[in-house]
């Protein structure tokens, strides 16, 4: 059904425009609306009947209609393109149709005969329009957009998730202050960020990968009257810049190394990339320092403790910026410069990377850090970093196309997760759950309802998207066929196979975690009124209802049922091919059709990817283990502490809570004594406890002293070396130096003075005894 | 008729004149020395008379008879006429001027020796044979002569200068 | 290539409007103080008026070759001609001086500092414009050397009159100091105008035949002397890392205008004379020193940023942040290819309008709360919040972010040093480049630990309620428009400044560091085949 | 008789007027030693004036006299001059001029 209804719309929509071309050229104008309104809030937002918000929102609905526009005509232009239409020049990366259909990789030739059933293969161009922007020293730089499945996709999820936490905004942020400021910049991020993924050169995406930077500075710095907020914004800031660094370097070496030498265009550098051209140091080199980068911009583990400290933010920021847009602008730029990363980490045939590595390691730490959080959004929080760890995994074992579609699923589910947290912590005025949250179910039916289906679709139970991207991955480690599963995946990645497994176990279980402490067991907030560190924004607490918390507004929960359909369904652009082998009609119809839009296989600018061929086996075998990961945790949660509070009356908050207690010794002795009847619950607590509550703990503070420590030491020691520097070196040595000549001058002046004694005789005789001398020299010399 | 005594003086032999020049020339090297040392200050005027005295008659050798006669006229009569003046005028330590500190003098004997043994050598390296012979008095006639022709410019500025001289001693010295 | 007379009054006009200004200011008593101010700023309208002109009029066309030629006698005896000239390369500083100054006596409508007597301090300004013009403007080596020492005395009466506490130490350091390079530069010129004599068929200050003839004639020991002569007056001047110790101190100490004058205009100087005198003339000695020039522009970069961190005082931060705003600049240069110096060219341009910026705001910073204590500050974008977004912007735009002047100015740089001229070693500059590239990140931890401290949180308790501090008032709007429109301007089109300087640069470069293996031992070939 | 003679007895008179400048605390007497040392000068003008047959030595004998007759009337008025106001001309008090 879904099928033909997109079908009929790509066929209606194209004879309208008939010209589709005209769309992917103009692209352009999606970024430059919301930087207009950008500009437009500024000047006029405060004397806006909304502030601003207005503005905001047309720009960036009119911004998402075109981007629907654009991929709808990329569509066209992907399945009928004609190459008179386009011309050979623009058609730079026409590739022959029949993909280098190596026997061994089965799946691909197979798709592409079944493609060429349709009347010929058709081959992947990417649509570039540029212009000369500067020219300087013969070199030239041109900025330019390049519009491809990969760029409609990214414009298609930026602009959807940007309109709906503009939306949702309007009600979350609704009397704070700085309303109008927040909608400006809001604004300038969606406009930075599609300004980044439409570039077609890397020093655009240099351009754009730092403004949104800045964007994300301001905005996490949103409410820097108190000095955490600010700290937060700084760190995320400055460690983006850390890994600027690489990406400098990194795109510095491309430019000199690839393309015949002197070029910034993408595509130029993936096709010399590709053919083999650049030295294989060079590209080792830009690889590792562009790995950096991702891992600073992308959170990846060790530059990952801004992206917690970023929830300091409004809730919108996060969702829109933290979750499904910036953060994944360091697996964009990947995806965008795979062959670079292809040849330099030489991900085909082998079985450890660099990239693939960050991300398996990501993938658990976060995994585990997650389940100590008592604030629901650092709870999310490391769940993003994790899957983030994710999708780099995904790119480093050489499975593109899973990566980008679980970037896709990721953007919508986590959003929603994300606007669900906010809307609870709207109504209760604070993000701990453990200690104001609880029980909402009752209160807010609605967002538990969104929440649940946005962890299931998370956790990757069945029918929802997480399942496919995330089994999609799994697949393509090639792990699981050592397991004696099938299907070649380029690499035979099975330790990050494992490492993927373990994650996905994990987030199945602090996901519950997360659910039960805030929307089962009974409310803990009753005090509402004392909200430690939440934000509490001067007219919210006019308006706040201190007795129970109540459903948020409808502008808060539109957008979570749009995203919550969108996490259900979404899933179902990419099915496994056979998944649907019943409708006999359309046998091919619905399969992969993300990996056909999207995945550039077969153009001059993409490595040969190898894709596994997906196995049924794997599938149920890791739902099983998310299912077993979810229903552990559930026992534990939903079964013990649940019975556990009813019996000793008190809430979860007042027991000591095993996990997260018992190791404390000091403590653990107290509760130990209270009440001996605890002693049999510390048993599971320790059985089940162990894998959750010291390692997790250990990694947190691994995470926090060692990691966050030598960041903070980093910066502290840079100034000690400052003050050493500035006042030993500068002071001391160098501005000594020249106040002793001052010094030295000024005191052999005050000796020659006596001389000066003001008798005339002294003068008359110092007179003739030098013209004595004189003479004398003069005689002698003359004499020689 | 000095100009006759002067003639004279050239045909008689030369080691008379000789014994003569050196008689006067020690004479005035004491005097000299005398005005430098002595602690009365008209002593020392009286002895700058006699070196005075001593000059013109060096210029008599040197057959500069005018140039003497100017010298004893306006040198002894003038200038040592206006220094007894100003002795008396400044009433000063009349008997009991002593020189500055010893280890100055010293100072200043070492520079003069020095001064002098680096012109005597210098004049003895470059003039030790040289003959002078005063072949005949220069006559008024030519010296005046040369200072209305070729030297006209400094005789005016000489006496423009005198009168500077002049009044500038006068505004200096007033009473009011 | 061979210069083109335009009309000849025009460029003379240009450089001694503003001191003729000055002479007319000179008639009138120093009571009528709103005069005189009306006085400065027209002359420094009518200056940027012909600035203007001469943009307009500029040949774009053959930007490489010297316009509005004039060569007139000047001092007949030592060779010294009157000759001045334009091209690619000194019109961007000029249009840069021409606008800063306007803006200046804008500001100092309501902000002459403590001692007052406007008339002498508009006075020192408007001849220090004169100076500055006509360094850029003057092709004799004599002329650019006069200029050069021209623009020395007013600003240290500024510092010495008008200065902050310890402003005699400061003003007598700044005039000593720069002083002793100047003396040495000079002796570097008498050597170049004596040295090639003999190449050139007769001695000359003329800039033009001296970079035509290249250092051709002149032995590679003698050239790295000369070269090491102006390397000293220029290094003082930029200032290079270990001669950099009197840049804080008359920052600290000079007015507002001052510093805004010697942020945006005086530096550049320095880095004017190594693009215009010392590379184009001493290619060979260029060559040899660019590696220990790329040394010492890379450690003031880092030294800069540490310097920063450790600061307690405002504008002590900012003159060290342009200590290493001009490292980039000079690594730009020590590259020796035209890429690097367009960099340079524009990191000048770019620096001169952002931390002039600065230097205005922390002015109105002292002019509202009298200290820049960083300590005792906060809380502006509570209290002053144009002031302090307009902070946060400038401070945005001083750490390179991309879309802003600032990024123009040091990322070609560092990618120019990726691959430096033909002769030198390409480990090393990229070595230098890596660092550069940490030198962002200081910058960016510097200044946003700045703007953190002074603009966010909330106001501390002594300037809670204190009326005195004022938003951004009408005089300080007029005069940081211009500069704030050009940073974003130029940010986006950096192409304006680009297209103009890179022919001049090319023209200037066209000796023997184009060829393939650089200038070793060219000049002494050259005199073996000649000498014989 | 030798030119010599002359110089040597001049060069002799100039020193000792050398000598009496820097020893004699006295004005006056500090004048006359000047007086020595212009004497010295004009015996070796005039000497030159006739070893070269040239009357311009003797001339300029002359003027130096005038000179010389000149700066002693204006050396002794700044003599009474400082006698007046200090009471005493003892030259090494007078350094107002003392740096």
């Amino acid at each position: 059904m879904f099928a033909t209804l997109a079908a009929e719309a790509v066929s209606t929509v194209t004879t309208v425009t008939n010209d589709a071309a005209w769309f992917l050229e103009n692209a352009w104008i999606i970024p430059l609306l919301p930087a207009i309104s950008f500009a437009l809030i500024l000047f006029f937002g405060k004397r806006m009947p909304y502030k601003g918000a207005e503005i905001g929102i047309t720009a960036v609905s009119v911004s998402f209609i075109l981007a629907i526009l654009t991929g709808v005509a990329w569509l066209d232009h992907r399945d009928h393109f004609e190459l008179e239409k386009y011309g050979e020049e623009q058609a730079i990366a026409v590739s022959d149709g029949a993909a280098s259909a190596t026997d061994t990789v089965a799946y691909t030739a197979r798709f592409v005969a079944a493609e060429a059933g349709e009347g010929g293969a058709h081959p992947y161009v990417a649509v570039q329009s540029s212009t000369q922007w500067l020219q300087s020293g013969g070199i030239e730089f041109n900025a330019g957009i390049m519009v491809d499945g990969l760029s409609v996709m990214m414009l298609f999820v930026v602009t959807f998730i940007s309109l709906l936490v503009h939306v949702y905004s309007t009600d979350y942020v609704g009397g704070d202050r700085r309303y109008t400021h927040f909608f400006a910049f809001l604004s300038l991020f969606t406009a930075s960020m599609l300004f980044f993924v439409l570039s077609d050169n890397i020093l655009q995406m240099i351009v754009g990968w730092e403004l949104v930077g800045v964007c994300s500075f301001a905005l996490i710095g949103h409410w820097w009257e108190e000095k955490p907020n600010s700290d937060a914004a700084l760190k995320a800031f400055l460690t983006n810049r850390v890994g600027d660094v690489g990406l400098l370097v990194g795109m510095i070496t491309l430019f000199f190394a690839a393309g015949g030498g002197k070029t910034f265009d993408t595509i130029k550098i993936n096709e010399a990339v590709v053919q083999g051209g650049v030295s294989h140091t060079a590209l080792v080199v830009a690889a590792a320092c562009l790995t950096a980068a991702v891992m600073s911009k992308s959170g990846q583990f060790i530059l990952h403790t801004w992206l917690p400290d970023a929830m300091a933010g409004p809730t919108p920021v996060s969702a829109l910026i933290h979750a499904a847009t910036m953060v994944v602008a360091g697996i964009y730029m990947v995806a965008r410069l795979y062959p670079v990363f292809w040849e330099g980490m030489q991900i085909e045939g082998s079985s450890i990377n660099l990239l693939a590595t960050v991300g398996a390691i990501t993938v658990v730490g976060a995994g585990l850090l997650a389940f100590v959080q008592d604030d629901i959004k650092k709870v999310l929080a490391y769940s993003t970093v994790s899957q983030l760890g994710y999708m780099a995994m995904a790119l480093g074992v050489g499975a593109w196309t899973a990566a980008v579609f679980h970037l896709f699923t990721h953007a919508f589910f986590k959003a929603n997760l994300f606007l669900g947290s906010g809307s609870v912590a709207h109504a209760v005025h604070s993000f701990d759950m453990k200690k104001d949250m609880g029980g909402m179910r009752k209160f807010m039916p609605k967002t538990y309802v969104t929440f649940v289906i946005g962890s299931l679709a998370l956790a990757g139970v069945f029918p929802l998207a997480g399942f496919w991207s995330k089994d999609e991955i799994l697949v393509n480690t090639g792990g699981w066929d050592l397991l004696g599963g099938s299907g070649a995946a380029p690499g035979s990645y099975t330790f990050h196979f494992v490492m993927g497994m373990i994650g996905a176990a994990l987030t199945a279980a602090y996901m519950t975690r997360c659910v039960y402490l805030t929307f089962h067991g009974e409310y803990r907030g009753g005090h509402a009124a004392h909200d430690d560190h939440g934000h509490d924004h001067e007219e919210d607490a006019a308006h706040g209802h201190h007795g129970e918390p109540h459903e948020s507004g409808p502008r808060i929960l539109y957008p979570l049922y749009i995203l919550s359909a969108f996490s259900i369904l979404i899933g179902f652009v990419n099915l496994p091919p056979g998944f649907l082998a019943g409708s006999k009609k359309d046998p091919a119809g619905w399969q992969e059709r993300f990996l056909h839009f999207v995945e550039p296989a077969g153009s001059s600018y993409f490595p040969a990817v190898g894709h596994a061929t997906p196995s049924w086996s794997l599938a149920i075998v890791a739902s099983l283990v998310a299912v077993a990961g979810a229903g552990f945790a559930y026992y534990y949660y939903f079964i013990r502490l649940d019975r556990l509070s009813k019996q000793l009356g008190e809430s979860l908050v007042a027991i000591p809570n095993g996990i997260t207690t018992t190791n404390v010794f000091a403590r653990a002795g107290h509760t130990l004594l209270v009440n001996k009847y605890y002693f049999d619950h510390l048993y599971t607590g320790i059985i089940a406890g162990f894998t959750k509550g010291p390692l997790a703990r250990a990694a947190n503070w691994i995470n926090q002293n060692v990691i966050d420590g030598t960041v903070n030491k980093a910066g502290e020691s840079a100034v000690q070396a400052g003050q050493l520097v500035y006042h030993k070196i500068d002071q001391a040595v160098v501005d000594g130096a020249v106040n002793l000549s001052g010094r030295v001058s000024d005191a052999s002046g005050e000796e020659l003075r006596a001389i000066n004694s003001g008798k005339v005789q002294n003068y008359a005789a110092l007179m003739f005894a030098g013209a004595a001398v004189l003479a004398g020299a003069f005689v002698i010399l003359l004499a020689l | 008729m000095t100009g006759l005594l002067l003639a004279e003086f050239t045909t008689t032999e030369k080691w008379v004149v000789n014994s003569f020049w050196g008689v006067i020339a020690v004479v005035m090297v004491y005097a000299a020395l005398r005005v430098v040392t002595t602690k009365n200050v008209v002593h020392a005027a009286l002895w700058l008379v006699v070196v005075l005295a001593g000059v013109a008659v060096q210029f008599l050798f040197l057959g500069a008879e005018f140039v003497a006669v100017t010298q004893i006229l306006v040198y002894i009569g003038a200038v040592i006429v206006l220094f007894l003046f100003g002795v008396m005028l400044t009433r000063a330590s009349m008997g009991d001027d002593e020189t500055v500190a010893d280890e100055k003098r010293a100072m200043a004997a070492v520079v003069g020796v020095l001064l002098l043994a680096v012109m005597a050598f210098a004049l003895v390296d470059s003039f030790d044979d040289v003959e002078i012979t005063a072949d005949g008095p220069q006559s008024v006639t030519t010296v005046s002569d040369s200072i209305f022709s070729q030297y006209i410019v400094p005789f005016e500025a000489v006496s423009v200068l005198l009168l500077a001289a002049l009044i500038g001693a006068i505004v200096v010295a007033r009473q009011d | 290539m061979d210069p083109i007379a335009g009309n000849d009054w025009m460029l003379t006009a240009l450089v001694f409007a503003p001191l003729a200004g000055a002479l007319v200011m000179a008639l009138f008593p120093k009571e009528e103080e709103g005069l005189h101010k009306q006085l400065a700023l027209v002359t420094s309208l009518i200056t940027l008026g012909l600035g203007v002109w001469l943009l307009v009029d500029f040949d774009y066309g053959s930007a490489g070759r010297i316009q509005h030629w004039l060569d007139k006698e000047w001092i007949e005896v030592i060779g010294a001609g009157y000759t001045i000239g334009v091209d690619g390369m000194s019109l961007p500083l000029i249009a840069l001086t021409v606008l800063v100054m306007p803006l200046v006596f804008v500001y100092s409508w309501d902000h002459i500092p403590s001692p007052g007597n406007a008339k002498a301090f508009l006075m020192l300004m408007l001849i220090l414009e004169t100076g500055m013009i006509g360094t850029f403007v003057a092709q004799d080596l004599i002329l650019f050397f006069v200029f050069f020492e021209v623009v020395l005395l007013p600003m240290f009466f500024m510092i010495a009159v008008w200065g902050g506490e310890d402003r005699r130490y400061a003003s007598l350091k700044f005039f000593l100091y720069t002083l002793f390079g100047s003396a040495l530069m000079l002796l570097g010129f008498l050597a170049l105008f004596f040295l090639s004599a003999d190449s050139l068929g007769e001695h000359t200050f003329n800039m033009v035949d001296l970079t035509n003839n290249a250092g051709m004639g002149i032995a590679r020991s003698s050239q790295l002397l000369i070269f090491g002569g102006m390397f000293l007056g220029f290094g003082v001047k930029v200032p290079m890392f270990p001669f950099h110790t009197w840049l804080p101190d008359a920052h600290t100490q000079a007015p507002t205008q001052g510093s805004v004058i010697l942020a945006a205009v005086l530096l550049k100087l320095g880095t004017y004379g190594f693009i215009r005198i010392a590379i184009p003339m001493l290619p060979e000695a260029a060559e040899a020193w660019a590696p220990y020039i790329g040394l010492l522009a890379v450690i003031g970069i880092i030294y800069g940023a540490l310097g920063c961190l450790a600061q307690t005082d405002m504008k002590r931060l900012i003159a060290f942040s342009s200590v290493a705003h001009m490292g980039f600049v000079m690594l730009g240069i020590a590259t020796l290819t035209d890429f690097g110096i367009n960099a340079a060219i524009f990191g000048m341009v770019a620096h001169g309008l952002i931390t002039g910026m600065l230097f205005f705001i922390a002015g109105s910073v002292k002019e509202r709360y009298h200290t820049l204590e960083i300590s005792r500050l906060g809380g502006m974008l509570v209290q002053a919040p144009h002031l302090g977004w307009i902070l946060g912007f400038t401070a945005m735009a001083s750490l390179g972010l991309p879309g802003l002047a600032g990024f123009w100015g040091e990322f070609p740089a560092i990618l120019s040093a990726y691959n430096p001229a033909n002769g030198l070693a390409e480990e090393t500059f990229r070595g230098y480049m890596v660092v550069a590239a940490v030198g962002t990140v200081l910058a960016a931890g510097y200044l946003l630990w700045l703007l953190q401290r002074t603009a966010m949180g909330e106001p501390p308790e002594e300037f809670k309620n204190d009326p005195e501090i004022t938003d951004v008032n009408t005089f300080e709007w007029i005069a940081w428009t211009p500069l704030l429109f050009l940073i974003v301007l130029f940010g986006v089109a950096p192409g304006l400044i680009f297209e103009v300087t890179d022919p001049a640069v090319v023209e200037s470069l066209n000796n023997c560091l184009q060829l393939p293996d650089g200038c070793d031992g060219v000049a002494d070939a050259a005199q073996a085949a000649s000498g014989g | 008789m030798l030119l010599n003679q002359f110089l040597l007895l001049a060069a002799v008179l100039f020193c000792i007027g050398v000598y009496g400048v820097l020893v004699r605390k006295n004005g006056m007497l500090v004048l006359m030693s000047v007086e020595l040392i212009l004497n010295a000068v004009n015996i070796n003008l005039v000497a030159f004036g006739t070893l070269t047959d040239d009357v311009g030595g003797a001339v300029f004998a002359l003027f130096t006299i005038a000179v010389a007759a000149a700066e002693v009337g204006i050396g002794l008025a700044i003599v009474l001059l400082m006698y007046r106001n200090r009471r005493s001309i003892d030259l090494s008090e007078a350094d107002l001029l003392k740096g």
